[in-house]
C-alpha cells in the first residue's frame, strides 16, 4: 500500500497524479475463502480488516452488492458518540470511539474525525431526570460526560434558541467532547484500502442469493458471480439483516425501517458541534463542505424502499427552526432515505446464530456508524475464534429469550 | 408519503395512520407451555421481508380500525386491503 | 448609477417604463421589471459575478436558469437575508441588494485566489491523502478546510416572514409550463379534470420564451398566451406561475414551492406568505419539465464570458441584452445555429460558428454562411485565454476518433463563448418517482424509460427536441392522464403545426482532446460549481474509484447547489472514455429531491414559534395562569407545577403546598390523567385479560388499581378503575399514557379478541378533575355536598353527587396517602367547581399544589409514578409489587414473560428507598449507586436514584432508587457517587411516610 | 343540565364575545365558538335492530354510509367509524337523547357516553374557509369530493378533528378535543388572517 502524505502528494503533484495506485483491486470470486462477509460497507470491511490485521486471517472475501460503502455509511449523518446508557453498550461504543481516535492514522486514510462535541438537549423535567441518569453511568464508566445549563449551552452553541420562552425551552443537555462527526465515505474507502493491501478480496457488484448449509452447518454461499465455498459466513448487511438471516433459515427479532436525512446548501460555518434532541426528534451537524446535516427519527413501516418523504421532512424542519431560528432561509439541497435495522431494544446483535458458522452483525439501528471501528474489531474477534468477545457477548441473539434485554430506546418509560 | 386505503373510509394519507407491523401472528393460545424460544418467537421475530408483506395499519386519525395490508416493503404497492379476520386475498403474500 | 450599456433598443419581455434600482457587490445599476439579477447584471456589462468553491476562480453567469452553478448570490441584508440564490432565478424588483458569495474581498480581487496557484496539490480526494500528521493538528487542519468552505451567509436575525402550506387533491399535475406543459394542461383541463400546472418561471412558456419559433403560422408567444387565456377560462385548472415542482415521492405525492412574494422585495404586500408549499397528491402526473443544454468540456471552460447557448439566446430574445459583442459559438447538435442567428440579429457579431460535426450542412448552416458568419466543421474550441472574462478561443481540428487535435489551433478573439454540447432531458422528477432511465444514443442523453408511478412525461423532457414533438406530445399526455383519472372524454386535440428544419444528429464528445503540446495540466471543467475537471474524473477512475456514486462521492461532482444539473451527463462520459466501457454501461446517478432548494422556513410552514407544537391546555389552565402558576411541560400539557408566592423559592412554594396537604388540605388539578369509558358484557373480561390483578369481586360502587404490562413483562402504564354498574366501568390511566392505553386496548380488541363484547370511549377530556386531599379533604367537602354519605364513603370508592350545586362523580382515591377525593366535573364547570372549593376552603387555608408536591406526596408513600421509577425494563415484582400480580389468573398479558430466565432471576434491581446519612442532602435524581468506590472511574453500579426529594413533612431527604438485589439489602449502606462527591445512603423500604396507611383511610 | 353554574367554553378565555362583530362585511373567513354544544358517542353494530332503536330514539337513523352525517330536529349525527357515531344535540339537549338511546338500545351490545364536554367546536365559514382548512388538513376538500352533509375525521395542523361540512356556502364544523382548542384556535386565526377573519358569536 502506498503511503499517503503530504509528501506522497507532492510527489504525484510533479507528475500531474498519473502515478497514484488503485485503493483497492477488483479481483473475481475466488473459489473458497476461509471467511465470506456479506456487506461492504463500514462494518463489514471493518470486520474484514481486523480479521486480517489483529487474526492473521486474510483469506477473506467481502461480498457487496453494489458498491463498496454505498449502503447506510454513505447515507448516515456521520455522528460519532459513545454517550450509552448501560455498561455494556458503554463498552462496545467507547471500544468503537477510542478506535476513531487513531483511525485516521492507523488507516493511513483521513477518515476527518472530528471531535467537536455532541450535545443531547434536555426540554423538560422528564428529560433532565434522564439526562442526569446517563451523564452519571457514562461518566462511571469511564466515558466522558458532562451536563450543561442553559447558559453554558448558549456559549458553547450560540445559534441554540435558548429563550425560556420556546414552546420546549432548552433546560439542560448533556455534553460529549469526545463526540464528534466523521467523512462517512472516507471511513468505508479506508478501512477498505487497508483491507484490499492485507489481501482481503472485496468484491463489488456480487450479491449473494442463497447460503448453502450441510445439517446446521455453513459450508458456502450462492452468489451473482458463482458459488463461493466457506465455512464461515458473517452477516453485515445493514438494512438487509433479515433478508440475509432466512437464506440461512433464521428469523430475527429485527424490522427494518426508512430513516430520512437532508444536507442543506453549503453555509459558512456556524455550528461546530453535533446537537441532538430527543424531544423533537432531530439532530444536525455542520459539515466541512458547509453544509448542515441532519436527519430525525424513523418512518414507522417497514421498507426497504431508501425513499424519502415530504412530511416527516416537514415535522424535521419545525424542529429544526424552533431549535435554530437562524436557518429558516436556509435551503435543503438533498434529502435521502436509508433503511435501518431496528432491535426491539435498540441494540445490535452481534454474535453467533443457531446455525454453525454464521454470525451476524445487524440490528444497529439508527447509530450503527459510530460504532463501525468497535463492532469490526468485535466481531472479528468472534469470528476467528468462533466465541464472541466480551463485549459483544451481551449483544447475542439469546437474549430475546431470556429477557436480558440492553434497552437503548432512551425515552423512559415508553412501552417500546 | 403513503396513499393507504383505510376499508371504512377510503384513500388517506400516511400520516393518519398508525403502523402496527406483521399481520396474522396469533397470540399463543396457552404460553405457560411455550417454550421461552418459543415465546421469544411470538413476542419478537419477524419475518421483515423485502418483498410482498402483511401488516397491520389503524386509521389512527380516522375511524381508529384496525385492518390489514398487503404492501410491498421495497416497491411501496399495496396490491391489498382486507379487514381484521378476513385472510389475504389470493394465495398472501 | 452605470448605463445599460448591453440592453437592446426593443423588444424582449421586459417593461421598459417600470425602471428598477438595485445593487450588485455595492455598485447600484437599473434595470426592468421582467428582468432577472442576471439578465440585469447583463445588461450593465456585469459578467464576472462569483468565484469557484476551491480554486476560487473568476465566474460569470452561464446559464439563464436552475441549472446555474456560478452566478450564486447572498440577496439581502440583515433578518431577510439569504445565501446561495442563483442570480439567473431572481425576479428584479426595486431596492433589490446582492453580493457575491465566497470571496474577499471583493469578487474582482479575491484573496481566495491564492488556491488556484496550488491547484496542482488539491486533485480531487487530496484531503483524504494529508492533514493526517500530527494527529493532533487536525482541528487546526480542519479550521481553516470548513472556513474556506460554505458559500453564503445564514442570517443572524430571526426569519421575518411567514410560510404557508396547501394540501391539495388533483386529477392531473402537469409539471413544466412550456410548449409540452401547456399543451398537456389544456388537453387534460378541456375534459373536466382537476388540472394544477405549475411553472418555476414568472411566466407560463418555458423555452419558447426565449424563441423566435413560430407555432400554427404565427410567433410561438401568442399560442402561448392564447393557450395560458384558455386555461385560465377553465375553472378547475389551477395555474401556479413561480412554483417549482421540486419532489416528487410515494404514491403521486408532489412538493411544489410557490414563491408568493418573493420577487416583489420589499414592496411585498404584508396579507399573503412569501412562499407556499404546495402538497399534492394527483390522481396522474404530467411531467413536462424541459432540458437543460449540456456545455463542453475543453481547457478553461470556466472563463466568464462562457455560456450556455440557450442561455445567450434567451438573453437576446426575452431580456434583450447582449451578453457579449463578440461571440464564437461551438456547438455539437444543431440547436445553437438558431442561437448564432439570434445574436447576429441582435447586434452580437458572431465571429465564427464551430461544430464538432465534420460537414455541417442544412438551411440553418446556409443562412448562417448567407450573413458571413464562418461555420467551421469538424472543429472545437480547445481553449480559452482572458483574464476575469474571456478574450479569445484557440479552436483545433478533430480527428475522427475525436480524441485528438490534429494540425495547429487558430486563435478567434471574443468576449462570448456560446457552447451547446447537446441536451439532457430534465428527468429529475422522473428519476425521483422511481422511473428507470435509459440511455438515448442519438442524444446522447437520458431519458425516462419505464413509468413505476402513475406518471407520463412529455417534451423535452422525454427526449423530444422538436417544438412539433414537445406539442404532440403534451397534448397526447393530457389527454391520455385525464382519461386514466376518470375522464371519459379526454381524447387528445391536433396538434397545431411549429415547422422547424430536420435535425442532423449530434456528435458527442465528451471531453475536448488538448493541443498535444498541452496535455497537461490545464483545467477542463465538468464540474463548475465545485471545480471538478476532467484530470479528476480520470484520477478517481485511475485509482479505482470507478463506480458512479464512487466517482461523484470522490471528486463532488454533482453535489453543488446545482446538483450536476450541468455536470453530471459530462462526467459519467468522461469516466466511460476512461474505463473504457459506454456510458450506458456506467449507469446514471441517483436523482434525489428537491429539484431544486427548498427554504427550510417553507418546510416548517407556520409550525413555529406558538403554533410550533400544540399546548394541551386543562379546563382550570387560566385559573393558575391568573395566580401566577409556573408551568412545566408533560407532553405536550401544560401543567401548574408550582404556585410561588410572590418571591418565593421553589423549594420553599412546594414545601408549603406539601405541608398544606399532611396537615390540612390542599388542591391539585388532575384533569390530564387519561378516562375511558369502559362498556360491554365482557369488560370484566377485558380488565382480567391486561390487568396483573383480577377483577371478578369488584362490585358497583368500588375502585381498584392496577398494573398493566406489555407483553414483555415490562410495567406499562397504571391507574385505578371503577365499576359504574353492570358491565359499566371507569378506567384511568397516567397522564402520558391516556392515547397510548386507549389505542393499546382497541388493538386487542378489534385483532386478537374481536368476539369480547366491549366498548371503549374516551372520556378524558370531558371530564375536569379537581382533587383534594388531606386531613380536612371530608370536612372541606361536607360543606359543599350535602348528597353523599361522606361517612359511608369508604376509600377505593365512588359516588355521584352534587359538589357545590354542580353535578359531580366523586372518587375516593389517594396519590398522596391522605384522606383524598378527586372530584370529577364536566370540564365547562371545571373552574365553577375549583373556585367553589377554593373559597369555601379558605377557612382550611387550601393550598393550591403542583405537580412538583405532588411528586413529593407520593414518594413520601413510596408510590411509583410509571416513566419516572420505571423505564420500559421493570417489572411489578421489581417494584415489589407482587401483591397485584394475580397467582389466580391462568394468563394475562405479560405474563408469561415472567418466566423468562432473565426475568425470573432474583437478584434483578429493585425498587428500594434511600436515606442519605446527612438528612439535608437531597441527591439528584438520576445519580448513579456504585457497588465500589474507587478513586476515579470506571466504577460499578448497582443502580440510580429513581426519585429525590426534600420531604417537609419528614424534615429530611428522601429518595428512591432501582437497586441490584434491593429487596435483600435493606439496612445496607451504599455510596451515590456524584460528579463532585460521594452520599451515602441506607438502604430501606420504599415507604416513608403513613406505612400503614391509617392516614389515608381516615 | 340547567343553566344555573357559571359554565366556560373551552374557549372563553380568549375573550371572543369581546371581538365579535355582527355583520362579519366582506372578511374572507368567519370564525365562531359554539359553546356547550351536546354530544353523545354512540357505540353498536348497525343492525336493523339496532338502527331502529337508535332510530326511534333519535328521529333519524344514524347513517350508515362512512363519513357522512344525517340529522334531523336539530340533532344530527356524525359517522365516525363502522360502529360509531357522535350524536351532536343543540346545548342542553344531549341528557334527553341519552336517555333516550339507553332506554331504546337496552338489551343490545351497545354503548351511550356523554361526551358534550370533551371537544369544543369551531365554526368555520366565509368565501374563504376551504382554503383555511386546506393549509392544514390532508383531507380532499373539493367540493366535488367534500359537500355539505359530508364529515370526516382527519387532521388539522397538529390536531386530531372532525369536519363536518354544514353548508356548500361553504361552511364547516370543526370538532378538536377540548385541551387543544386553544392551539387550533389559534392556528385557524393565524391562517385566516391573510384573507380577512371576522369572529361572531357561537
Amino acid at each position: 500500500m502506498a503511503k499517503y502524505s503530504i509528501f506522497s502528494l507532492l510527489r504525484n503533484a510533479r507528475d500531474d497524479h498519473q502515478n497514484w495506485p488503485r485503493v483497492w483491486r477488483s479481483p473475481e470470486p475466488k473459489d473458497a475463502y476461509d471467511v465470506v462477509i456479506i456487506g461492504g460497507g463500514g462494518h463489514g470491511l471493518a470486520t474484514a480488516y481486523y480479521l486480517a490485521r489483529e487474526h492473521g486471517i486474510t483469506s477473506v472475501a467481502v461480498l457487496e452488492k453494489g458498491w463498496l460503502g454505498g449502503g447506510n455509511t454513505a447515507r448516515n449523518t456521520t455522528i460519532v458518540r459513545s454517550n450509552y446508557l448501560w455498561d455494556e453498550s458503554a463498552a462496545i461504543y467507547d471500544k468503537s470511539l477510542k478506535l476513531w481516535e487513531g483511525l485516521s492514522q492507523e488507516l493511513n486514510f483521513n477518515v476527518m474525525f472530528s471531535q467537536r462535541g455532541v450535545l443531547n438537549l434536555a426540554h423538560n423535567q422528564h428529560d433532565l431526570r434522564d439526562l442526569s441518569r446517563r451523564i452519571n453511568a457514562i461518566r462511571l464508566n469511564g466515558v466522558d460526560s458532562e451536563f450543561l445549563t442553559p447558559a453554558e449551552i448558549k456559549a458553547f452553541c450560540p445559534i441554540l434558541n435558548t429563550s425560556p420562552k420556546a414552546r420546549y425551552p432548552i433546560l439542560g443537555a448533556s455534553l460529549q467532547r469526545r463526540g464528534g462527526n466523521a467523512r462517512h465515505d472516507a471511513v468505508a474507502w479506508g478501512y477498505a484500502r487497508a483491507a484490499d493491501a492485507r489481501g482481503v478480496d472485496i468484491i463489488q457488484n456480487c450479491e449473494v442469493t442463497g447460503i448453502r448449509r450441510k445439517g446446521r452447518k455453513v459450508v458456502g454461499v450462492e452468489t451473482t458471480r458463482g458459488v463461493i465455498k466457506t465455512g464461515k459466513v458473517a452477516s453485515v448487511a445493514a438494512g438487509h439483516t433479515s433478508v440475509v438471516a432466512a437464506m440461512a433459515g433464521l428469523r430475527l427479532p429485527i424490522e427494518s425501517h426508512p430513516l430520512q436525512a437532508l444536507v442543506s446548501e453549503p453555509i459558512k460555518p456556524v455550528l461546530d458541534t453535533v446537537v441532538m434532541s430527543g424531544l423533537v426528534h432531530v439532530y444536525v451537524s455542520q459539515s466541512d463542505r458547509g453544509e448542515l446535516i441532519m436527519g430525525a427519527g424513523i418512518d414507522a413501516h417497514n421498507s426497504y424502499a431508501q425513499r424519502s418523504g415530504l412530511h416527516t421532512i416537514e415535522h424535521m424542519m419545525a424542529s429544526i427552526i424552533e431549535l435554530f431560528p437562524l436557518v429558516s432561509r436556509l435551503r435543503m439541497m438533498r434529502q435521502w432515505a436509508g433503511v435501518v435495522d431496528i432491535c426491539p431494544d435498540a441494540s445490535p446483535i452481534v454474535g453467533k446464530t443457531p446455525v454453525e458458522g454464521f454470525y451476524i452483525n445487524g440490528g444497529w439501528g439508527t447509530g450503527g456508524f459510530k460504532a463501525t471501528p468497535g463492532s469490526g474489531w468485535a466481531f472479528a474477534y468472534t469470528i476467528a475464534n468462533d466465541r464472541p468477545h466480551p463485549l459483544n457477548e451481551p449483544f447475542a441473539l439469546e437474549r430475546f429469550s431470556s429477557g436480558r434485554l440492553i434497552d437503548e430506546h432512551g425515552a423512559a418509560g415508553v412501552a417500546h | 408519503m403513503l396513499e393507504i386505503t383505510c376499508p371504512w373510509c377510503g384513500p388517506r394519507d400516511e400520516t393518519e395512520f398508525d403502523y402496527g407491523g406483521e399481520a396474522h401472528i396469533d397470540r399463543p393460545k396457552d404460553p405457560d407451555k411455550l417454550t421461552d424460544e418459543a415465546w421469544a418467537e411470538y413476542l419478537f421475530m419477524r419475518k421483515n421481508p423485502k418483498g410482498p408483506h402483511l401488516e397491520r395499519w389503524m386509521h389512527a386519525c380516522g375511524c381508529r380500525r384496525w385492518f390489514n395490508v398487503r404492501r410491498d416493503t421495497f416497491t411501496h404497492e399495496i396490491t391489498a386491503v382486507y379487514r381484521m379476520g378476513e385472510k389475504p386475498p389470493g394465495d398472501g403474500a | 448609477m452605470s448605463r445599460q450599456v448591453n440592453r437592446r433598443p426593443e423588444g424582449g419581455r421586459i417593461d421598459r417604463d417600470r425602471s428598477l434600482g438595485f445593487t450588485f457587490n455595492g455598485r447600484r445599476y437599473t434595470g426592468f421589471a421582467g428582468d432577472t439579477l442576471a439578465s440585469a447584471l447583463l445588461a450593465n456589462g456585469v459578467m464576472l459575478v462569483g468565484r469557484s468553491f476551491k480554486f476560487h476562480r473568476p465566474r460569470g453567469i452561464f446559464s439563464c436558469g436552475a441549472e446555474e452553478p456560478n452566478a450564486i448570490v447572498q440577496l439581502g441584508a440583515g433578518a431577510r437575508t439569504e445565501p446561495n440564490l442563483r442570480a439567473t432565478q431572481i425576479e428584479l424588483f426595486e431596492g433589490l441588494e446582492a453580493a457575491s458569495v465566497n470571496c474577499w474581498p471583493s469578487v474582482e480581487f479575491d484573496a481566495g485566489a491564492v488556491s488556484d496557484w496550488f491547484s496542482r496539490l488539491m486533485p480531487a480526494g487530496f484531503y483524504y491523502k494529508t492533514f493526517m500528521w500530527p494527529a493532533r493538528f487536525w482541528p487546526q487542519y480542519e479550521y481553516v478546510i470548513r472556513h474556506a468552505a460554505g458559500l453564503g451567509r445564514a442570517p443572524a436575525e430571526k426569519d421575518p416572514d411567514r410560510y404557508e402550506k396547501f394540501h391539495v387533491h388533483c386529477d392531473v399535475l402537469v409539471a413544466g409550463g412550456g410548449p409540452a406543459g401547456l399543451a398537456a394542461a389544456f388537453a387534460a383541463g378541456r375534459s373536466g379534470a382537476r388540472v394544477i400546472l405549475a411553472d418555476e418561471h414568472s411566466e407560463f412558456g418555458g423555452a419558447l420564451l426565449g424563441l423566435g419559433a413560430g407555432i400554427g403560422g404565427k410567433p410561438a408567444i401568442e399560442w402561448v398566451e392564447s393557450t395560458v387565456g384558455k386555461l385560465r377560462g377553465m375553472a378547475e385548472v389551477r395555474l401556479l406561475p413561480r412554483s417549482t415542482v421540486f419532489g416528487y415521492y410515494d404514491h403521486n405525492d408532489l412538493g411544489i414551492a410557490e414563491r408568493v412574494t418573493d420577487h416583489l422585495g420589499p414592496a411585498a404586500p404584508p396579507g399573503p406568505p412569501r412562499q407556499r408549499l404546495w402538497k399534492v397528491r394527483a390522481k396522474q402526473v404530467v411531467l413536462a419539465a424541459g432540458a437543460h443544454e449540456r456545455p463542453l468540456v475543453f481547457a478553461d471552460n470556466d472563463r466568464p464570458g462562457v455560456m450556455l447557448a440557450s442561455a445567450a439566446q434567451a438573453y437576446v430574445n426575452r431580456y434583450a441584452v447582449r451578453p457579449g459583442e463578440r461571440a464564437v459559438v461551438v456547438t455539437n447538435n444543431d440547436s445553437a445555429y438558431q442561437v448564432a442567428l439570434d445574436l447576429d440579429d441582435a447586434g452580437v457579431k458572431v465571429a465564427a460558428l464551430v461544430d464538432l460535426r465534420p460537414a455541417p450542412e442544412g438551411p440553418l448552416a446556409d443562412a448562417l454562411r448567407d450573413r458571413g458568419i464562418d461555420v467551421l466543421g469538424g472543429r472545437a474550441v480547445v481553449a480559452t485565454s482572458g483574464g476575469r472574462r474571456v478574450d479569445a478561443v484557440e479552436v483545433g481540428r478533430l480527428n475522427d476518433d475525436a480524441d485528438r487535435i490534429v494540425g495547429g489551433t487558430r486563435r478567434i478573439n471574443c468576449d462570448l463563448v456560446c457552447v451547446s454540447g447537446g441536451w439532457n432531458p430534465a428527468v429529475h422528477l422522473f428519476s425521483q418517482s422511481r422511473g428507470k432511465l435509459r440511455f438515448d444514443a442519438a442524444g446522447a442523453c437520458f431519458t425516462p424509460g419505464d413509468s413505476y408511478q402513475a406518471e407520463r412525461s412529455a417534451g423535452a423532457c422525454n427526449g423530444a427536441f422538436r417544438l412539433a414533438d414537445c406539442l404532440a406530445q403534451g397534448l397526447a399526455a393530457g389527454a391520455a392522464a385525464a382519461r386514466d383519472a376518470g375522464f371519459r372524454k379526454g381524447r387528445a386535440p391536433a396538434a397545431p403545426k411549429a415547422p422547424e428544419p430536420e435535425a442532423a444528429p449530434l456528435r458527442a464528445v465528451w471531453r475536448i482532446p488538448l493541443p498535444g503540446d498541452r496535455a497537461r495540466g490545464a483545467k477542463q471543467f465538468v464540474d463548475l460549481q465545485h471545480d471538478v475537471t476532467a484530470a479528476d474524473v480520470a484520477l478517481a477512475a485511475r485509482e479505482g474509484y470507478a463506480a458512479v456514486e464512487h466517482l461523484k462521492r470522490y471528486t463532488t461532482t454533482g453535489m453543488g447547489t446545482d446538483q450536476g444539473k450541468t455536470s453530471n451527463v459530462n462526467a459519467l462520459g468522461i469516466l466511460g472514455q476512461v474505463t473504457g466501457t459506454d456510458i450506458a454501461g456506467v449507469g446514471a446517478t441517483t436523482f434525489r429531491p428537491p429539484y431544486t432548494p427548498v427554504g427550510y422556513g417553507l418546510l416548517a410552514g407556520r409550525d413555529v414559534d406558538h403554533l410550533f407544537d400544540p399546548a394541551r391546555r386543562t379546563p382550570m389552565h387560566a385559573w393558575h395562569e391568573s395566580v401566577g402558576a409556573v408551568f412545566e411541560d408533560v407532553g405536550q400539557w401544560k401543567r401548574a407545577w408550582y404556585y410561588p408566592r410572590g418571591a418565593e423559592s421553589m423549594r420553599a412554594a412546594v414545601d408549603r403546598e406539601c405541608l398544606a396537604v399532611r396537615n390540612s388540605v390542599g388542591i391539585v388539578d388532575a384533569s390530564t390523567l387519561g378516562k375511558i369509558d369502559v362498556q360491554g358484557a365482557d369488560a370484566l373480561e377485558l380488565l382480567n385479560r391486561v390487568y396483573t390483578n383480577a377483577w371478578d369481586t369488584l362490585k358497583p360502587g368500588r375502585c381498584r388499581y392496577g398494573l398493566m404490562l406489555g407483553e414483555d413483562g415490562m410495567l406499562f402504564d397504571d391507574g385505578v378503575t371503577s365499576c359504574l354498574g353492570e358491565n359499566h366501568y371507569h378506567m384511568t390511566t397516567t397522564t402520558g399514557g391516556a392515547e397510548r392505553v386507549l389505542a393499546w386496548l382497541e388493538q386487542w380488541l378489534q385483532t386478537e379478541w374481536p368476539r369480547l363484547k366491549v366498548y371503549l370511549t374516551s372520556v378524558t377530556t370531558h371530564w375536569a378533575v379537581a382533587a383534594i386531599q388531606g386531613p380536612n379533604a371530608r370536612r372541606l367537602l361536607a360543606e359543599l355536598c350535602d348528597d353523599v354519605d361522606l361517612g359511608a364513603f369508604p376509600f377505593m370508592s365512588w359516588r355521584d353527587g352534587t359538589v357545590a350545586g354542580i353535578p359531580a362523580r366523586i372518587f375516593r382515591v389517594s396519590f398522596s396517602g391522605e384522606l383524598s377525593y378527586e372530584i370529577n366535573v364536566p370540564s365547562s364547570l371545571g373552574v365553577a367547581l375549583w373556585q367553589a372549593l377554593m373559597t369555601a376552603g379558605a377557612r382550611y387555608g387550601i393550598t393550591p399544589y403542583g405537580t412538583e408536591a405532588m411528586l413529593v406526596l407520593r414518594a413520601e408513600k413510596g408510590y411509583v409514578v410509571v416513566g419516572h421509577d420505571t423505564d420500559g425494563t421493570v417489572t411489578p415484582q421489581d417494584l415489589g409489587m407482587d401483591w397485584i400480580v394475580s397467582k389466580k389468573k391462568k394468563d394475562f398479558l405479560g405474563k408469561r414473560s415472567f418466566a423468562r430466565s432473565d426475568t425470573a432471576r432474583p437478584d434483578r434491581k429493585h425498587l428500594v428507598g434511600l436515606l442519605t446519612e446527612d438528612p439535608r442532602e437531597v441527591v439528584p435524581e438520576g445519580s448513579q449507586i456504585v457497588e465500589e468506590v474507587r478513586p476515579a472511574p470506571p466504577m460499578p453500579m448497582g443502580g440510580h436514584v429513581t426519585s429525590s426529594y426534600w420531604s417537609a413533612a419528614l424534615g429530611r431527604s428522601i429518595a428512591m432508587a432501582l437497586l441490584v438485589n434491593g429487596r435483600n439489602r435493606h439496612g445496607e449502606t451504599v455510596t451515590i457517587s456524584l460528579p463532585d462527591r460521594n452520599v451515602r445512603a441506607a438502604v430501606t423500604k420504599p415507604v416513608f411516610y403513613d406505612p400503614e396507611g391509617e392516614k389515608l383511610r381516615a | 343540565m340547567p343553566e344555573t353554574y357559571p359554565r366556560q367554553g373551552a374557549l372563553d378565555h380568549l375573550r371572543l364575545d369581546a371581538r365579535a362583530v355582527d355583520d362579519p362585511g366582506d372578511a374572507g373567513v368567519v370564525m365562531c365558538a359554539r359553546r356547550f354544544v351536546g354530544k353523545v358517542n354512540l357505540r353498536g353494530r348497525p343492525t336493523k335492530r339496532f338502527r331502529e332503536a337508535a332510530g326511534g330514539a333519535l328521529g333519524f337513523a344514524p347513517p350508515v354510509k362512512p363519513n357522512t352525517a344525517a340529522g334531523a330536529g336539530g340533532v344530527s349525527a356524525l359517522w365516525l367509524g363502522p360502529d360509531e357515531w357522535l350524536i351532536v344535540t343543540p346545548p342542553g339537549r344531549e341528557g334527553e337523547v341519552i336517555e333516550g338511546l339507553r332506554a331504546r338500545l337496552g338489551g343490545q351490545h351497545a354503548a351511550v357516553t356523554d361526551v358534550s364536554e370533551g371537544r369544543a367546536v369551531i365554526g368555520l365559514a366565509g368565501p374563504r374557509a376551504r382554503e383555511v382548512l386546506m393549509k392544514g388538513c390532508p383531507l380532499d376538500l373539493h367540493p366535488r369530493a367534500f359537500k355539505a352533509g359530508d364529515c370526516a375525521q382527519s387532521t388539522l395542523a397538529r390536531a386530531l378533528v372532525i369536519v363536518h361540512q354544514t353548508s356548500d356556502a361553504p361552511a364547516y364544523d370543526v370538532y378538536v378535543e377540548r385541551s387543544f382548542a386553544d392551539y387550533l384556535w389559534r392556528w385557524l386565526e393565524d391562517a385566516a388572517t391573510e384573507y380577512g377573519l371576522a369572529v361572531i358569536r357561537g
